[in-house]
């Protein structure tokens, strides 16, 4: 295969979140270029969050990603509480954690389904499975509507939650919703769940290995998206206020998103991260989908993402029943919080001890870190965003740079939509990854 | 009648009101039955350039995004501005009362003019926009009502009145009457939403844009009287308004 | 009451019931599945709001957010719906179902008292009618100004005039329960005894006392009652107008809360499918920019001003020279709606009568 | 059976009569004659779409088929442009006061359209002409904006060649085609040779025109009790409830649309 020429360049890559291109150059049988660019115009939002007072911040963060932004509210809502060192209580963490499922749930199963699936099936989209595996559509739609009626339920609604702030929820679901919530939960384990293992353990999903470093939370009480220390393969376990020096960002040419490093070699965040990472932690039932699956822990094929995703939708379902089932068993109390008032309200700000603080979360892709600095009257005087994305894309032109080689041999439009579904299978947040700020922080 | 062809298009945004449209749930499947979607790149790979209707989300943030809308509005029949960010050019537009030298040596360092970035504008600033879906991100309802409405021939309904006839509905208790009153932008900005953010708790930032004869003389007066400073009053406007006044 | 007495032809009765056996009678009402609503505290406010068991219930609070007419006048109601392929078929839609409403103070009966009116006045609307019929009020005695904006007691309106089937009175350990309607007599399923003159006269007594109280406490009209239509029409140019639209939003709110204001709109919503669809209609407001756009797009009362004026003239003119009864009970809610502070009409009548004398 | 519920009706004719405007023969599904007075108006239903107020353009009479003319402007009129023959729709009413015949026997009648105000006054031209017995001499004058936007052309030639009609037209903008006046319609008032003192005048037209043909009509000495005019709002419910239609304290769709003058000319919101 010596001396082949190839040049792919796809502009405005399908089914992901935000604008990106692949582009690939060989030479000569030899590997020049491989290059994810990311095109998404930048958004500036630390910038945007600079003046802003917190109940504010909160919302604006929610704006930097439509799809997770339970989990930007959260990152953002920690990196207040942690600055302001306020505790939240047992009831609001645990609501926030069913929350952080609901998104998860809501997430993967859109990725999974409509955006990685049609690949499989030589189609499109999923419109035209609407029709050919309507059953199939069918489940991805129920875990959705699932996912939204909770989080409607519980914060207004699921994009741009409203009634999760700092120190709690300014509306309170009530025992009944919660019950109702709980019958409908494990409905879908009981009759979607069994459907949706069934349908992927038919799919066969491209070979291709190479070891990454796999990053995320880590919490001995559970598998955690909410709350945990940081592991990574290459800098070991450290806490969420370290990460400055364990995760180092640089701008590159083709990326409106930062690449970033950690703190050396690209590494990998997101639900095979997890998987890998907390396997052990798993609910029984979604241990029992990874076997379903075929799914081993660790597994070191980018393109079985997807699968541990759907592994994450089983235990996410089985999580929240755990989870409401403890809420219900202690009764939901009234501990509503107020918006801030309109005059005068910094005197009503605890006293801060710290001026900065850091929130990370495990959104639906991966590790979030948001760390702001609060000034005395409550107002951001700096902001950083660590995307998963953002993270992930140094990992991916690494896997691209492996693949490539490997696949030479094939046609141009196969080359072309391995690469495709490579990019796809990691889930890509695009638009969210693309609004970064480097901020030195002077403590 | 043939189906009319559907495509959706994003700008810069966080691409919430498309995900909106894959979470219609059943009526997902309804929608795919009643148009043809041609060209929806967050959930299709077909990218179709023929098309009747083009809903189209985010702001103009780039010199590329202006030629792209340019290229959109030739080919798309009725254009329809989806959500805030296309609307009023939503939350982006924040960052045009920040220096845009400053910012994007904050962001991108010695490498700030790379990137092709201009001030965040809505579609409209750039070509001729048919129909507007407000809120950020659009109501579920509001969107399946208009796409019947239009598919119906029918200029589709678009409240004129603020949010405050949907709160009172609802029986909220006012922001302003609360022990500890909050800012709301209720009375001047435009209902449809079901007053969601107050039936949640929070307030209204603003969202859906100002209806068209907003009193702000009034919500002067009614800021000054709860003792709002002047500083307090723009940061909230500019929330999702920052053209307001000039845009309505 | 005076007036319901009349027109029924005859006394009511009235009765001396323990509270605790009526409240026990509710709460086994409840426990059979009956649908129960009554005012309880919302925030630092209140409102109508179903209730599980009567003690949640929020006695002599503030007026509700909302009043008492969204159970006969809901602010969004199917009125038909449709199909049409081939054959049209045109399927009207008139929910109702048994409710008690509880705890209504009288601001709010005699708001529904005067809805029905309009409700049944020459084309009977049924959807309201049906809802009505099905309503079982019982109100109670206001026996303190119930809010700073609240001035009933000036528009004679502190007791009910009609339109309750039980009236309360808090006399301590026992209810006095004025029967307005055979409904409210069965209701009381034989609980209590026949009040006797005694027991009246200590509701006399009672009433003179919160009369005085009414009296010092609430905000003064300065016209006589009677006397509100000839000043208003009298006043039509008045600069109060101009003056407090400037201020006004034109936001709807005062319409939205008012126990009188019954203008709605209506609008088709139809299926994706474009074949399956509803009619209904929503509370409308003469205050909104677009209550008077017509197709052309001429709007008829443009200005905010007039737009109050006619607000106002609707409660205290137009329908008070109609029906002999001002439309406003002064319940006070349009006053704390408004944010700006324009659109209570007491306010407005006081101006305007300063004015009018300063002239 | 409720207020708002539609009787289904059958579109059995449509004529273009304009670019905007077309003239719709229409009969109840149960075949009863609709039973209107001139002046009269109907909530027309398009099912999915809305319902809008239309008046009645046809004279009263025995036979199933009335008439509508719709100009094509809302989102229910652009609908209803949409149906052919055969189409069924919703109907409610008629609704309204309409004219009273009886105050016009024995009299002059004048009687001014105003664009589209036409519709609804040829319900009464004909009611007038079908027992023109009744009357003085009958004043037909119409005005549009230009020639192209006359309606029922036909009509108006008929009428211009009775003998026992005088017959006057005006457009706003000629063009090389059109021989007759040119001008507002109020101008054309003072060229008609009527006897105030025993005429009745009707007015239909737009809001605006109302102003100032009042002010024609009174300069030539037309007392407020002998002038007639049917008004346009926004209308909901067309049976008193819904609000919309109210001038000062009279509702348009219940105590209208059509009102002598001399009862509306104190309610500074109705011209």
């Amino acid at each position: 295969m010596t001396g082949k020429d190839l040049n792919i360049y796809v502009h405005h890559v399908t089914r992901v979140e935000g604008h990106g291109n692949i582009l690939v150059d060989v030479k000569n049988g030899e590997l020049k270029e491989v290059k994810l660019e990311i095109i998404e115009s930048p958004r500036f939002f630390e910038a945007m969050l600079v003046g802003r007072r917190f109940p504010e911040a909160v919302h604006i963060a929610s704006r930097i990603c439509g799809i997770c932004s339970i989990s930007h509210t959260a990152a953002s809502i920690k990196a207040i509480e942690d600055a302001l060192d306020i505790k939240p209580t047992w009831q609001t963490e645990t609501l926030r954690k069913i929350l952080m499922e609901a998104e998860i749930l809501d997430s993967h199963a859109l990725h999974s389904f409509f955006l990685a699936v049609p690949d499989f099936f030589g189609l499109p989209s999923v419109i035209p499975m609407a029709s050919t595996n309507p059953d199939v559509v069918k489940t991805a739609i129920n875990f959705k509507k699932l996912a939204h009626e909770i989080c409607d339920v519980m914060v207004g609604r699921h994009t741009h939650p409203i009634s999760m702030v700092v120190d709690g929820f300014t509306n309170l679901v009530t025992e009944e919703q919660m019950a109702e919530l709980l019958k409908k939960i494990k409905a879908a384990l009981k009759n979607d769940v069994p459907k949706m293992l069934e349908f992927f353990s038919r799919i066969k999903f491209p070979d291709f290995e190479r070891k990454a470093n796999y990053t995320c939370l880590v919490n001995p009480e559970m598998y955690p998206f909410y709350d945990g220390m940081i592991k990574s393969s290459e800098a070991g376990v450290y806490r969420h206020r370290d990460y400055r020096q364990k995760i180092v960002e640089r701008v590159v040419d083709h990326s409106t998103a930062k690449h970033a490093f950690g703190p050396v070699k690209p590494y990998m965040v997101g639900a095979l991260a997890r998987f890998n990472t907390n396997y052990k932690q798993l609910m029984p039932g979604a241990q029992e989908a990874a076997k379903m699956l075929g799914l081993e822990a660790p597994s070191y094929n980018p393109y079985h993402i997807t699968l541990a995703q759907v592994v994450e939708i089983v235990h996410c379902l089985e999580s929240m029943s755990r989870l409401i089932e403890q809420l219900l068993s202690r009764g939901i109390r009234d501990e509503r919080v107020e918006r801030p008032p309109l005059a005068g309200w910094s005197a009503r700000l605890p006293p801060a001890k710290k001026s900065w603080g850091v929130g990370v979360v495990e959104a639906p892709r991966g590790l979030l870190i948001h760390e702001y600095r609060i000034n005395g009257n409550g107002t951001i005087d700096a902001a950083n965003c660590i995307i998963p994305t953002a993270q992930n894309l140094a990992n991916i032109e690494a896997d691209m740079r492996e693949l490539v080689p490997q696949i030479l041999d094939r046609s141009k439009e196969e080359i072309t939509q391995l690469l495709e579904m490579l990019v796809r299978s990691y889930d890509p947040c695009i638009s969210c990854s693309a609004h970064l700020l480097k901020v030195d922080f002077v403590e | 009648m043939a189906k009319p062809k559907v495509a959706f298009f994003d700008f810069t945004c966080c691409e919430g009101c498309q995900l909106t449209v894959l979470s219609l749930g059943d009526k997902l499947l309804d929608l795919f039955e009643s148009v043809e979607v041609v060209n929806f790149r967050e959930a299709s790979s077909y990218k179709g350039q023929d098309y009747d209707i083009a809903f189209v989300e985010g702001s103009i943030a780039s010199s590329k995004d202006i030629e792209r809308i340019k290229e959109i509005r030739k080919r798309a029949k009725v254009l329809v501005a989806l959500g805030a960010c296309a609307h009023t050019a939503g939350v982006n537009a924040i960052r045009n009362f920040h220096n845009q030298q400053e910012i994007r040596k904050m962001v991108y360092g010695d490498k700030a003019w790379v990137f092709d970035s201009i001030l965040a504008q809505p579609i409209d600033a750039i070509v001729r926009v048919d129909y507007y879906i407000p809120e950020c991100p659009i109501d579920k309802e509001e969107f399946l009502r208009f796409v019947s409405q239009l598919l119906n021939n029918m200029k589709p309904f678009l409240p004129d009145y603020p949010v405050c006839v949907e709160c009172k509905m609802k029986g909220n208790v006012c922001n302003y009457h609360k022990p500890n009153p909050i800012i709301c932008l209720g009375p001047v900005t435009r209902g449809g939403c079901g007053a969601i953010c107050p039936s949640a708790g929070n307030a209204c930032e603003g969202c859906r844009g100002l209806i068209p004869d907003a009193n702000l003389e009034a919500m002067e007066w009614l800021l000054n009287e709860y003792g709002v400073s002047a500083e307090d009053k723009f940061r909230f406007y500019r929330m999702y308004n920052g053209l307001m006044g000039m845009k309505k | 009451m005076d007036q319901a007495e009349s027109r029924r032809g005859g006394r009511l009765e009235k009765y001396l019931v323990a509270k605790t056996s009526f409240l026990k009678l509710v709460d086994e009402q409840i426990k059979e599945g009956k649908e129960v609503v009554a005012p309880v505290r919302q925030e630092n406010q209140a409102n109508f709001r179903r209730i599980k068991s009567t003690a949640e219930i929020l006695w002599g609070g503030p007026q509700t957010v909302v009043s008492a007419k969204s159970f006969v006048f809901p602010p969004k109601e199917e009125l038909l719906n449709y199909e049409t392929n081939d054959e049209v078929r045109v399927q009207p839609r008139v929910e109702a179902k048994p409710l008690i409403l509880l705890g209504v103070h009288s601001c709010d009966i005699n708001g529904m008292a005067l809805l029905d009116k309009v409700f049944t006045e020459k084309n009977l609307d049924e959807n309201y009618v049906k809802k009505r019929e099905n309503l079982t009020v019982i109100g109670v005695e206001c026996l303190e100004p119930c809010s700073p904006e609240s001035f009933c007691y000036r528009k004679d309106s502190v007791l009910p005039w009609d339109g309750f089937d039980l009236f309360l009175t808090d006399l301590g350990k026992n209810f006095f329960v004025e029967v307005g309607s055979a409904k409210g007599e069965s209701f009381l399923s034989g609980l209590g005894k026949k009040a006797t003159q005694a027991d009246v006269d200590r509701v006399k007594k009672i009433r003179r006392e919160r009369d005085a109280k009414f009296d010092e406490k609430q905000r003064k009209l300065k016209p006589k009652l009677s006397d509100l239509p000839v000043l208003l029409k009298e006043n039509y140019n008045s600069p109060v107008w101009a003056e407090r639209g400037a201020r006004c939003f034109g936001c709807g709110s005062c319409n939205m809360v008012c126990p009188t204001c019954y203008c709605f709109d209506v609008r088709d919503c139809v299926e994706l499918d474009l074949k399956h669809g509803i009619r209904a209609r929503w509370w409308d407001g003469c205050m909104l920019t677009d209550f008077t756009r017509i197709a052309t797009g001429e709007i008829f009362r443009e200005d905010r001003g007039a737009r109050l004026r006619h607000r106002t003239y609707r409660k205290d003119y137009y329908l008070f020279e109609k029906w002999g009864k001002s439309f406003c009970t002064g319940c006070g809610r349009c006053g704390k709606a408004c944010l700006t502070k324009v659109v209570d009409p007491l306010d407005i009548a006081n101006e305007i009568y300063e004015r009018s004398r300063s002239r | 059976m409720t207020i708002y519920k539609p009787e289904v009706a059958v579109i059995k004719r449509v004529e273009k009569l304009t670019v905007t405007e077309s003239l719709f023969d229409l009969e109840l599904l149960s075949g009863k004659p609709l039973g209107h007075r001139p002046g009269q108006f109907l909530e027309l239903s398009i099912f999915g779409v809305g319902e809008a107020p239309i008046s009645i353009s046809s004279a009263p009479s025995d036979s199933p088929t009335f008439q509508l003319c719709v100009r094509k402007i809302g989102n229910v009129t652009t609908a209803m442009h949409a149906r052919k023959p055969g189409d069924k729709v919703g109907i409610r009413g008629p609704f309204g006061n309409g004219f009273d015949l009886e105050n016009f026997k024995g009299w002059d009648v004048l009687l001014i359209g105003a664009g589209l105000g036409l519709a609804p006054l040829r319900s009464l031209i004909w009611a007038v002409l079908n027992s023109r017995q009744d009357y003085g001499r009958v004043f037909i004058i119409h005005g549009a904006r230009s020639p192209q936007l006359l309606l029922f052309k036909e009509e108006l030639r008929e009428w211009e060649n009775r003998p026992d009609v005088e017959f006057y037209s005006t457009v706003d903008v000629a063009d090389e085609s059109w021989q007759g006046h040119v001008g507002v319609i109020s101008t054309i008032i003072p060229e008609v040779d009527f006897d105030p003192e025993k005429t009745q005048a009707v007015i239909v037209g737009p809001p605006v025109v109302y102003k100032f043909l009042i002010k024609e009509l009174k300069n030539r000495g037309v007392e407020d009790d002998h002038i007639w005019v049917d008004l346009e709002r926004k209308m909901k419910c067309g049976v008193g409830k819904c609000g919309h239609c109210q001038i000062n304290n009279v509702y348009v769709c219940q105590d209208g649309p059509v009102f002598r003058y001399d009862r509306i000319k104190n309610l500074p919101e109705a011209i």
